[in-house]
């Protein structure tokens, strides 16, 4: 009894980085489960990876490829890639195959009523702005402290990068701050006249919505022209070893948000020590980077996933492998308690979790990790973003997709 | 003016034309001068192009002779001098410009297009005739496709009388230096011209290909009264062809009339001509 | 001006210097254009490859030289041997060390480059003192005049002779023992034509420099040479000492354009007579 | 000696004007459009024509598009694939703007859209050239790129510069399955790749070939090089943009600005030289070879050494021989996968004789 | 107005940067007319060995990670490296395509990178790395003090690296044999080849000099955002230094990059606000496309010799 996995990796190009520490993450929690525990109630996980080098055509055609492999075809696709995201979206409503996009993707599609089948689990770009600002009203002493004060954005300038806007200008307006907008171009290893422009501006806070070798330039900037780190607050892109590491002593002090915090101390990570590095069966190239944000971020992919395909067990019977329908319901009706996460080892690893019909997002909480010049040290706990401002315009947004698309909204009440 | 058309008159036909009249002048160049930047490559220059003749430039390399074939189809703007073509003064233009008031020309070092076969090459010469526009081409239907076989008809006359049926779909690249020539002639020819320019058509060939050439631009001059200029260094050709012959010197004119008036000339004797022929 | 040149140094016709056997070439893997070459060139002569257009002289040359690959081209049978040695199979930088040089067709001069810096370029594989090199410019120099004038300017503003000049000139500057020239005429005014074969005749004699020219321009060439082979077709059809050759019937009318009682005018050819082929 | 056109006479100009002089090419031809029209919708899976025949269909329509420019005009440009957005965005917003948008229309206007826009970044190169040319394009992929994520209004104001493109529909009919869509992209294809086939076989295509060899004397002859330059741009960025927005509407659904970027442009020049500088039937050639060729280097390494080597290993060796097998192609035939055809068929018509 | 010197001297260091990147692609196009694309892939390839061994080197020797000695080994193994990546691409890539038209060498050079990168990779591994030069990139004091502008001691370092490799270079094409012949091989391969310039040679020998300075550019640019994939895009930095200054002119590659470093960072500070920033990706080239248009061969560029 097998349950196949389709993993559209990529390990080559920009992103390459990233990517094998994510993945690594996740296979070797998908090894650990079948060393352990002989696979879910007996369903061993099988796999594949599809090089896909973070290009959509070939996302695609990785899509189109691992929908049909194993017995009850993909159980689940999840691109690590927004712009692959959007290129399957419509394909996995009609495949009926559940895309799983934790910290990425399509952030209006938390609203599961349009988008059924989409799942931007854990937290959404928005939330995680807006759970940004609250940290920096803890920061301040107070939200309310925020009024008046100047926060920098320094973004991407791109699609991912934008993405942060909208919600941000919210706030602002709600807590009466300021925000500069301040672009870097793609990739972003120049950032001087930027740095410059944010000297003059001297803003309280500086929000880093960086993507590959734009963090740690920004990092090495800020540090060049005098901005302190502990000022800037990066996004969970913006937050791993791959970030920090390449600044040097430039990125001591800065902070990242993070929807799962780096370390091996965790129960979790230890089993996957003691069952799969133990017997040298880890899928990472370079050991030393096991327990890095990305490698557990890509835990979190495994725990969730394989958690979604057990609760789906129970319903359509278990030791017997799910279909991608099934999966869904799974997905859809995903609970990871406070409780799950201490059996799961994972207990302050990843925030619980309740997935329902029609929100899809589940936590909406991140973590905050200060980078010490050689690791990254949680120094907050959970923080909330505010879904009061978030959730309205999420639905906000998926209305009018859905009228766009012509979708009638699913009415959750009558779901099971 | 005498409009030549190669289609309307029969190939024995072609022989009643086939009488030269040498008439007024169509081209006259006046005070020419020409330099880069220090080099001057023309000087002073005045000389006359009269209807239906033959017309060689010689001089030793780098006398300007070339550099004049420019002035006259406009690639060079000359800093100082009048040019008048049909009774006309010249302005500053272009050499598309001069291509269409029917001045064709083939070059020293050979410039046909590599890429293409030696029909295209040739039909690139009728280029200012055609008429169609791009959708047409695009559809290649109805008046593009006549336009298309009405002008092939034309340029397969041109290759009859070059003779040159064998090699029509022969990528030129691959021809032997003296057929590229021919070849060039060709796409020259197929334009219609009243007045052709020829720089060293007869370079690199030997006797035999030499007369065939000869015969060419003759028979052209003859059949077709266009009017032709010719740059050449094989003597005998200039002497045995040629109406009148302008002698360049370092950018310099040093004589200018019959062949063999200049051919006595000492002064072109000393600096071009050598004692030897 | 001394125009004969039936006073070579006599050579013994000794043991073969450079010599071609049976070589075949074939370009672009399909295109067959010699059909089995050979020819010799012994030491301390001039030897004139005549033919038509295409007929395959300036292939001959190239595949002595190696510069075929360049083309696509392939020596896929037959051997060349130079000073007893094998060279089908070497660079052309060693054969220019060992001292064989093609001055090409079509003059390739560097365009961006002065006309000195061609020349200085020519004397690459000498490894030599500035004055050695000095002196080696102003011999040629002395031989082109006209390329004194222009070193300075850039070779691709010269005209068409000047860069013939130019390529021989550099060409030169390697001190070569074996010249293959590549109608060097082309393109010259008549002069600087008889110029240039005055030149050659003067390295043959005084400096025992080798050639073998490819020439369109028989009378000339066959004026200047010991002994020459015609082409036709990538074959050879005919070969004998130059004298001879000069004063066979089929070479003066096809060659020479010399017809019973002399030279034809250009005026009075016939368009329709048909050319002989030998053989093919 | 099967294919030969030896006793095929042709007795008239027209007849030497076809496309396919040579009845084999011709029944070839004929063969081959029946086999794709007919027998692969019959055949083909899914994952076939979604993932695979779709685009290569439409990157060769990008292919010719570049070829055209870069092939026939020689003008090197490494923009298509912002030339390809425009045609997206366009189509996209006079489907939105514009009530009863038929589809076709808007995939045409798309291409016209791309055109100006091409023509507008083609008009330095009446002064620019080569490589030089080539850098200069680039300003055009940037900036293009920038301006559609920075104006929300080419997106709709989706917040993120997405676009979901709009359902096919043609006459009524909507092409929503895998099979209608790719009958209709092959269509398409079909027409434009016989349209630039004609275009360059007539007096535009000749001009933009001599513009190519050799300008100089393409002016002296009367080619305005100005007109076969532009025209040259126009057309191929209108082949890109019409490719584009069948990216959007018959591939991937959505796009983003970003998807167009430069490694599509440079996906797009490797094709046509891989397939052909200067050659119709080479851009298909190539789309196809560059498209399926990292598929197939990804499904074999996975049946060859499936777990037994380390992951990242894998991929960096597809990019190896990826890279590796486009240098042995380029010295084996630098005039690409066209020429080697041309070079099969020529030994086929000497057969069994070598030469 | 100090602000305002501030983005102009950063500016003008980047600038110096992009020089350095730049250069790679000159030499090669001046010595063979290929426009090298792997340049990117050479950098990053360079900075990814010479910290590889870095990492390796204690291990293997059982020196101290931090000691110069390391340092210095790295950089003589990775310089090695790079000098047989040049021999293997002339071998392997240039040799069989002698006088091959420009473009389809380009292609190959697009093959290259591929090849480069993924070499690269599967030798050390995709890991994002630090690099450390050992100067810090702190603004110079006195400067600080005095003028309250901000001038960084690292760029300043980089940018003297950088003006003394141009320099070096420029002297050794302009008037040295070897330099004469490699403009020479840009002209006309075959030409080059008949009078005896050993093409295989000279571009070893210019595949390996541009080796070492994609090397030195590699390290600066590693030291600056680390060592990862995105050092290949250094590349996109330099091509609008190359037409602005002329694919085939040393001086050009300074010069160009001045320019490009200096008015990127102003139009971003002062025009970047008005059209929602980020400009910096196209400006440099819609700007040297300006420059074009006056001077079709860039600056210093070498004219486009067409005569008939
Ligand atoms: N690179 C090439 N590819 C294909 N065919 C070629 C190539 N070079 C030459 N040929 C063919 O080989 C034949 C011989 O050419 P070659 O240049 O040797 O002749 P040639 O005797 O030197 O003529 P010419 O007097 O015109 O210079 C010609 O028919 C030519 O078309
Ligand atoms: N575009 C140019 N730039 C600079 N100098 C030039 C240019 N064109 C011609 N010249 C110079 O002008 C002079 C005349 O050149 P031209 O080509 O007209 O000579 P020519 O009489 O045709 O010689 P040949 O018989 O050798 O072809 C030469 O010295 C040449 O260097
Ligand atoms: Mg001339
Ligand atoms: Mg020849």
């Amino acid at each position: 009894q097998e349950q196949f996995i389709g993993l559209p990796s990529y390990r080559v190009g920009p992103f390459g980085a990233n990517g094998a520490s994510l993945y690594g993450g996740w296979i070797d929690y998908m090894a650990m489960i079948n060393a352990r525990d002989g696979g879910i109630n007996g369903v061993k996980l099988t796999w594949e990876e599809c090089e896909t080098e973070y290009n959509n055509a070939r996302g695609v055609e990785c899509y189109e490829r691992l929908k049909t492999k194993g017995a009850t075809g993909n159980t689940v696709f999840q691109p690590l890639s927004t712009g692959i995201t959007y290129s399957v979206l419509e394909k996995v409503a009609q495949d009926k195959i559940p895309m799983v996009t934790i910290g990425y993707g399509r952030t209006d599609a938390a609203d599961g009523r349009v988008f059924p089948w989409v799942f931007p689990m854990i937290s959404t770009y928005w939330t995680q702005a807006s759970a940004i600002i609250n940290y920096l009203g803890t920061k301040e002493g107070g939200i309310d402290k925020l009024k008046g004060k100047k926060i920098g954005l320094l973004y991407h300038d791109s699609a991912y990068g934008k993405e942060s806007h909208a919600i941000l200008d919210k706030l602002a307006a709600k807590h009466g701050f300021t925000v500069e907008k301040i672009a870097v171009a793609n990739p972003g290893n120049e950032q001087q006249a930027q740095w410059l422009q944010i000297r003059q501006m001297k803003p309280d806070y500086v929000i880093l919505w960086g993507w590959g070798v734009m963090n740690p330039t920004a990092l090495r900037t800020a540090a060049k022209t005098g901005y302190s780190r502990d000022k800037i607050v990066g996004v969970w892109w913006s937050g791993s070893e791959e970030d920090t590491i390449p600044a040097g002593d430039a990125a001591k002090g800065y902070t990242a948000a993070g929807f799962n915090v780096a370390g091996t101390n965790y129960p979790v990570v230890q089993e996957i020590q003691k069952h799969v590095y133990a017997k040298n069966a880890g899928n990472m190239a370079d050991k030393d980077r096991v327990g890095s944000v990305l490698y557990n971020r890509g835990v979190v992919h495994g725990i969730i996933t394989v958690e979604a395909i057990r609760k789906a067990q129970e319903k359509y019977g278990k030791g017997k492998p799910v279909t991608g329908e099934q999966a869904r319901w799974g997905f859809e009706n995903l609970d990871i308690d406070n409780a799950r996460l201490t059996q799961l080892g994972a207990a302050g690893f990843m925030p619980d979790l309740k997935i329902t019909c029609a929100d899809h997002e589940g936590a909406g909480k991140v973590k905050f990790q200060q980078w010490d010049g050689t690791k990254w040290k949680v120094v907050t706990d959970w923080i909330q973003g505010d879904q009061s401002v978030v959730r309205p315009m999420i639905e906000e947004s998926a209305a009018a997709y859905a009228k766009e698309k012509g979708i009638t909204p699913r009415d959750c009440s009558k779901e099971s | 003016m005498m409009m030549n058309d190669l289609i309307h008159v029969a190939p024995d036909a072609q022989l009643a034309v086939a009488e030269r009249r040498i008439g007024g002048v169509v081209l006259d160049l006046q005070n020419i001068s020409l330099s880069f930047g220090g080099v001057k490559a023309l000087t002073n220059i005045s000389f006359d192009v009269r209807e239906h003749e033959i017309r060689s430039i010689i001089g030793p390399n780098g006398a300007g002779k070339s550099s004049m074939l420019n002035v006259i189809n406009g690639v060079y703007h000359p800093q100082e001098g009048r040019i008048m073509f049909r009774g006309e003064l010249r302005q500053k233009m272009e050499p598309h410009v001069a291509a269409a008031q029917g001045i064709a020309r083939t070059f020293q070092n050979i410039a046909l297009f590599k890429g293409m076969s030696v029909l295209d090459n040739i039909m690139t010469g009728r280029n200012l005739k055609m008429k169609c526009n791009l959708f047409q081409h695009a559809l290649y239907w109805g008046r593009a496709q006549k336009e298309e076989i009405e002008h092939r008809l034309k340029v397969e006359e041109v290759i009859d009388f070059l003779e040159i049926q064998d090699i029509r779909k022969t990528p030129v690249g691959r021809l032997p230096y003296g057929l590229q020539k021919r070849v060039e002639l060709g796409r020259a020819l197929a334009a219609e011209p009243s007045l052709l320019l020829l720089d060293e058509p007869m370079a690199g060939m030997n006797v035999e290909e030499k007369q065939d050439m000869c015969r060419f631009i003759l028979d052209v001059n003859d059949q077709f009264g266009t009017t032709i200029v010719l740059i050449e260094h094989d003597m005998g050709v200039v002497m045995d062809i040629s109406d009148r012959v302008v002698v360049l010197d370092y950018g310099k004119k040093i004589g200018d009339g019959a062949p063999d008036e200049v051919k006595n000339n000492p002064e072109v004797i000393a600096a071009y001509l050598g004692t030897s022929h | 001006m001394q125009t004969n040149t039936a006073a070579a140094p006599a050579v013994p016709a000794a043991a073969p210097y450079l010599s071609i056997n049976n070589v075949e070439v074939i370009y672009d893997h399909v295109i067959l254009v010699l059909k089995g070459v050979s020819l010799e060139v012994p030491k301390g002569r001039i030897v004139a490859l005549l033919g038509a257009n295409g007929a395959g002289k300036s292939t001959t040359l190239k595949s002595i030289s190696n510069l075929l690959g360049a083309e696509r081209g392939d020596v896929t049978k037959g051997s060349i041997e130079f000073k007893g040695a094998r060279i089908d199979r070497m660079t052309p930088n060693d054969l220019v060390r060992r001292g064989v040089i093609q001055v090409m067709e079509g003059r390739h001069c560097f365009g961006h480059l002065t006309i000195e810096e061609n020349l200085l370029t020519g004397a690459y594989t000498r490894s030599i003192s500035r004055t050695e090199l000095k002196d080696s410019l102003e011999k040629v120099y002395h031989y082109f005049p006209r390329l004194k004038q222009r070193r300075t300017s850039q070779a691709g503003y010269t005209s068409g002779g000047e860069q013939q000049m130019c390529a021989i000139g550099r060409a030169l500057m390697a001190k070569p023992e074996m010249i293959l020239l590549d109608e060097p005429s082309m393109g010259l005014a008549p002069q600087i034509v008889e110029e240039i074969f005055e030149i050659v005749k003067d390295l043959n004699a005084k400096e025992q420099v080798s050639f073998l020219l490819a020439e369109q321009n028989t009378m000339v060439a066959l004026r200047y040479a010991d002994y020459g082979y015609i082409m036709e077709n990538g074959r050879i059809v005919m070969e004998g000492e130059a004298k001879g050759l000069a004063n066979n019937e089929d070479v003066k009318e096809f060659y020479l354009g010399l017809s019973g009682e002399g030279r034809k005018s250009f005026r009075d050819v016939k368009h329709y007579r048909r050319r002989k082929r030998w053989l093919s | 000696m099967l294919y030969r056109e030896a006793g095929q006479f042709k007795v008239s100009y027209q007849e030497d004007q076809q496309i396919f002089p040579i009845r084999q090419d011709r029944v070839g031809f004929i063969a081959i459009l029946g086999f794709f029209f007919l027998a692969v919708p019959l055949v083909a899976s899914e994952y076939w024509l979604q993932a695979i025949l779709i685009p290569v269909l439409i990157f060769s329509l990008a292919a010719i598009g570049l070829n055209i420019l870069t092939g026939y005009a020689g003008q090197l440009s490494l923009g298509s694939a912002a030339f390809m957005a425009v045609g997206a965005f366009g189509a996209y917003n006079f489907m939105l703007r514009v009530d009863g948008m038929p589809f076709l229309v808007a995939l045409a206007i798309g291409g016209l859209c791309a055109a100006v826009v091409g023509v507008a970044f083609g008009l330095p190169s009446l002064r620019i050239k080569g490589f030089y040319l080539a850098v200069a394009t680039l300003a055009a992929q940037f900036f293009i790129v920038w301006a559609l994520v920075k104006f929300p209004w080419f997106s709709n104001n989706s917040s993120s510069g997405v676009i979901s493109a709009q359902q096919i529909e043609i006459l009524g009919f909507a092409f929503d399955t895998p099979v209608s869509k790719y009958l209709l992209t092959l269509g398409i294809v079909a027409v434009l790749a016989l349209a630039a086939k004609n275009l360059v076989r007539s007096t535009t295509g000749r001009s933009w070939m001599a513009v190519r060899d050799m300008d100089v004397a393409a002016e002296v002859i009367g080619i305005r090089p100005m007109f076969a330059k532009l025209s040259a741009f126009a057309v191929s960025s209108f082949y890109c943009g019409v490719a584009g927005a069948l990216y959007a509407y018959a591939y991937l659904g959505t796009v983003e600005p970003e998807g167009f970027n430069l490694d599509l442009s440079f996906k797009i020049l490797f094709m046509i030289i891989i397939g052909g500088v200067g050659s119709i039937m080479g851009s298909f050639l190539g789309a196809a070879f560059i498209v399926l060729l990292p598929i197939f280097l990804n499904v074999a390494m996975h049946a060859l050494f499936a777990g037994s080597m380390p992951a990242g290993l894998g991929s960096n060796l597809e990019l190896i021989i990826f890279g590796g097998l486009i240098i042995f192609f380029l010295i084996v035939e630098p005039h690409g996968l066209a020429r080697l055809w041309q070079i099969g068929k020529e030994k086929l018509r000497l057969w069994p004789f070598p030469h | 107005m100090g602000f305002f010197f501030e983005v102009l001297i950063g500016g003008l260091l980047s600038g110096v940067l992009y020089s350095l990147v730049a250069l790679g692609f000159v030499l090669i196009y001046k010595a063979s007319g290929v426009f090298n694309f792997a340049q990117g892939a050479m950098v990053f390839f360079a900075a990814l060995t010479f910290v590889g061994f870095q990492e390796v080197l204690p291990g293997w020797t059982g020196l101290d990670a931090d000691s110069n000695v390391v340092f210095w080994l790295a950089f003589v193994l990775a310089l090695a490296a790079m000098i047989v990546l040049g021999i293997l691409t002339e071998k392997v890539v240039l040799r069989p395509l002698v006088n091959q038209p420009h473009i389809t060498l380009f292609m190959a050079t697009i093959g290259l990178t591929f090849l480069v990168e993924g070499i690269a990779q599967a030798l050390w591994g995709a890991n994002v790395r630090g690099l450390s030069l050992g100067i810090a990139d702190e603004p110079v004091e006195w400067i600080m003090e005095s003028a309250d502008i901000l001038v960084s001691k690292f760029d300043l370092f980089a940018a003297t690296l950088a003006g003394a490799l141009v320099a070096s270079l420029a002297l050794f094409f302009q008037y040295t044999k070897v330099g004469r012949a490699l403009r020479a091989v840009a002209d006309d391969h075959q030409a080059a080849l008949s009078i005896g310039i050993p093409l295989q040679h000279i571009w070893a020998i210019v595949w390996a000099v541009a080796g070492f300075v994609a090397l030195v550019a590699g390290l600066i640019w590693g030291a600056r955002s680390g060592v990862q994939f995105a050092l290949t895009f250094t590349a996109l930095k330099a091509l609008p230094v190359l037409i602005l200054g002329g694919f085939t002119s040393v001086p050009g590659a300074i010069v160009g990059g001045l320019i490009i470093g200096a008015s990127e960072k102003l139009a971003e500070v002062y025009i970047g606000p008005f059209v929602g920033g980020g400009i910096e990706g196209w400006f440099p080239y819609v700007l040297a496309l300006g420059f074009l248009l006056i001077r079709p061969e860039g600056l210093f560029g070498e004219r486009h010799i067409d005569r008939v």
